[in-house]
């Protein structure tokens, strides 16, 4: 499989993983090592000083493991550039995944905030990953100022409820000049396979993983899953039609005509 | 006394004390490689933690990175 | 992956594969290969003695593969149960696929004659495995009767349509004693990842592959794409829900409440 | 709205209403009214000696709606012919709903057992509706010995799950000869409405409406529904595309090339 | 049926209808009549003066239809607030559907330019009727500086793919305190009927009346569609089961325990 | 004593009661016009409840049209 | 001559002709109530049609209401 | 001369040939043992292929695998 490029980094692996909701640093660190990612996203908290524990994330590798920080909590451009300079501070890299929900329900994107703090990040030297409605024309103007790649949601965060923007997806695909990454609401590895298939360049999973019963078999499945996908895509699959059609021959049947 | 707001929160300490930023985190038993700080919405660079002096009042963010999806 | 038993033999792969509208023999063996399945179905047809032609089937390694051998073309109990017989005549094994489909168009499988053929060839001894409908009464009565396995289609032969049959299918294999094996329509690996999902023991799949591009490539995503929907049925998915939910901590926000 | 004509007989609504579930007889009675149904299904049992109690179904006006016996509770073809016969000694004709369901469980028709009980009742003179699996073989099969409308299901009964059989059952419109009565698993308006636009002659509801919190509200909802849905089927409409287009005029725009 | 409200303008109809693609004046004044429509949409173009025709609209009854501008061929907030001030000076009132779509392809809305544009019209004091991308942070958004609906897209207009965006929509229903108007994309009258049944306040619809063989036929199949769903969201529908109920009694049967 | 089996379950009634199908039914308060009936199988027609004797042992099956769908 | 840009292309008329925007729309056959017109960015509402004196080099945008979704 | 129906298709042969099955299968370049013969409905497995005479009007299924879904 041809590696996928993002900001001129080479990747082998499509598949991008959240390290929330795990019951346990060891869980997440075997669901990791499973999914054989090779990108891991993170969040931006306060110290709990009152009772302070381990660092919980010195179980990721960071030779194996390229960290890339989210916005996660930030309501508008401002929290979330803010956000984006501290964790630029916190790692030796300049990557963000920019994150703007001000709905504490649903944790849907703003459009307009997420544009505007792109702006500025990008202006920073920031490589820029947006997590974005499945929206072709933010998605148009994002990448054209000069975010990294754009990442559609497929369903609403957490809710496994799978490629529900499909339609959309697939006119951002048709559209871009950087990678899609399908960040969201993928719950099983049917609906990862389904977006690489119409051609998303990778996706990102985190719930679907930390919340299964077994979460590095599950971690496994998913990179299949996403394997498979992209295998697909490449090999150019053959059309779907109402009339079905034969697949042993119509011929030499054991009957005189 | 010598006030400072910490993650939103006040916290008293004895006159004088704690000088830096490395004093801080030591007394809070925070690992300094762990954290970012950040002053008066100004981000401390690690480096600088035991060069900066706090101040009476100054408010300081003290932030790491968690799961997060 | 716990290995899959049909009528007490044992089989490492759960895609099975078959060999019809290959563009040559060679592309063929080349997908089987990369398919990993040990389960390739075949056809019986009269021989063309007027203009007399190698055996196709001769790139098929017999030591590799378990040739099942099908009974395409019988549009009644009677010719199926010829046909096995036949069939049994010309192989080793007395395994046989089931398939009576008078309709020339949608080739779907007639019920009435389907449990009429399968009731004598397991009287016969034969290890019937038959093509249906997703009908989860007649896949019991199926099952009631002695056959191996039942092959609920996921939409008409042919078609890539998927697994349109899926609530159906869902209440055979809830009902099943025996392996059910989704057969026909499946177009995608997401699809067979689906299938597995929801608990399908195996897949059969041909037009998918052997239409595609690059046959070989396509049967490696399915094969992939078959082991991940296994491992996720088996890893627990979390269920899918209305509500969002944050997949980083809604606590620690740098801001004052 | 042309008429629907079952074995010679003319009805100018195409919503068949089941009685089943209704909280009360004046709630039912009412329902009847607001969908402006003319064919009713009723089932027979028992008469409970121990307490016996009015005859529930006095409510409903036989000059109104014409009575349609079902077979409910019957497990096989012997059993259905018995109810068969002993409805037709209690209505003054002799029309069935033929159901034989021998699982309890989904109540899912047997394929073998109905086209059994169907071949006797149409010799003895019936008007058979079977209730069945979206099995086009064995539709074909139904009307080819006389049935008077096939009845495949959209999903299990009582599910309001809706036309999860589109695919079989667009196969079954195209090759029937008789109305094609789409019953079992209509949840809402808009399901039945989709059954019409694929071209059913007609469907029966009965949970939809009779579990609504409003029952005759819905009753009305959905007798707009299936009158919609018919419209459209022969209204001719335009078919779904992947590209956009334009309802406003692509030329005259207030700017110069 | 409780009356639409508009910016405290009543409506009975809850089925907008726009005006393009008709293949003449008397056709589109037949399908406006059957639809029962009392807004229609309309496009403002330069007057071709090269071959001056006849005001083809002439035929709207503008006592009977309130013609509601769309801002079509606007790419940017500056040009949809030109044409909406034109357009006021051409009605005696001032709605305007605002329409920014960059894209000439897929016609999708811009969210930011909406955003803006809609920003500045209701300052000037008009009442804005806003087509989206169904983005419920958008749609928020919009509500909160005083548009006095949302119109979200079901699915890229003139494609009748239907209700796409339905995860979304329901959010945005759940979130809004202003009408809903689905718009765009619903093919069919089940597509309108699905929208009005999740709770949306009405429904716009073009392409589908206009491109059907039988326009006014369509539109009348349309209007009880959508009277149909908006009856089954006050009644109370059901809840859709995996397991199935019967609708039938399931004690009584002719048999002997 | 005089036994019938009525809908599945057996019922005592006395010597040379009750006479005929019609009687049986307005013992038991039953509509006739309601009701369909079968005596070891047979269907009697509604016209022949009052000139169908009931004799010793019989099974009797008294059914309905209920709602349903 | 007199030179206007009507609708993006130019069209030349005899000196002082056409005398105003209502002028105009006689000369091109354009039923005044069926337009809106914008001289130079500026609308001109419709009951001020026949008081516009039109003067050389005005850009003017005639425009109308078409069927649209 | 001797007539068989080959696969459907009536054949003449001169006289006391094709003598057995087996000769049939090298007359039309069949290898033996990728395919399975049915004579007058009746299987005839491949070992008995030379011991099986053929006589006047006999109906012969000459079938084999052949790829197939």
């Amino acid at each position: 499989m041809e590696k996928l490029i993002i900001a001129g980094k080479e990747f082998n692996s499509r598949l991008l993983v959240g390290t929330g909701k795990f019951s346990s640093s060891a869980v997440m660190a075997q669901a990791l090592d499973a999914s054989g990612c090779e990108i891991v996203t993170v969040a931006l908290r306060r110290v709990d000083i009152e009772n302070e524990n381990d660092d919980t994330l010195s179980a990721i590798d960071r030779k194996k493991y390229l960290l890339l920080p989210n916005t996660s909590g930030a309501r508008s451009a401002e929290e979330a550039v803010r956000l984006s300079r501290l964790a630029r501070a916190a790692t030796s890299i300049n990557w963000v995944k920019l994150e703007v929900t001000p709905d504490p329900y649903y944790l849907l994107p703003d459009p307009v905030e997420t544009l505007k703090a792109a702006e500025i990040l990008v202006k920073e030297g920031f490589v820029v990953l947006p997590y974005i409605n499945a929206d072709p024309i933010l998605a148009k103007r994002l990448q054209d100022i000069g975010t990294a790649t754009v990442m559609p949601l497929g369903s609403p965060i957490g809710t496994n409820q799978g490629l529900k923007t499909r339609a959309a997806i697939e006119i951002i695909i048709e559209q871009a000049n950087v990678p899609v990454v399908v960040d969201a609401g993928l719950g099983l590895p049917s609906h990862a396979a389904e977006a690489m298939e119409i051609g998303a360049d990778a996706v990102l999973v985190n719930t679907a993983i930390a919340t299964a019963d077994n979460p590095a078999q599950m971690a496994k499945a998913f990179k299949l899953a996403v394997e498979a996908g992209r295998l697909s895509y490449q090999a150019g699959a053959a059309s779907s039609s109402k009339k079905a059609s034969a697949s042993s021959p119509l011929t030499g049947f054991l009957r005189d005509q | 006394m010598n006030t400072l707001k910490i993650n939103g929160s006040e916290r008293q300490f004895p006159d004088g004390t704690p000088g830096t930023l490395a004093d801080l985190l030591k007394k809070l038993n925070v690992k300094a490689e762990t954290v970012v700080a950040e002053i008066d919405g100004q981000i401390i660079e690690r480096d600088r933690f035991s060069a900066t002096k706090l101040t009476e009042g100054q408010k300081i963010e003290l932030v790491r990175f968690v799961p997060g999806g």
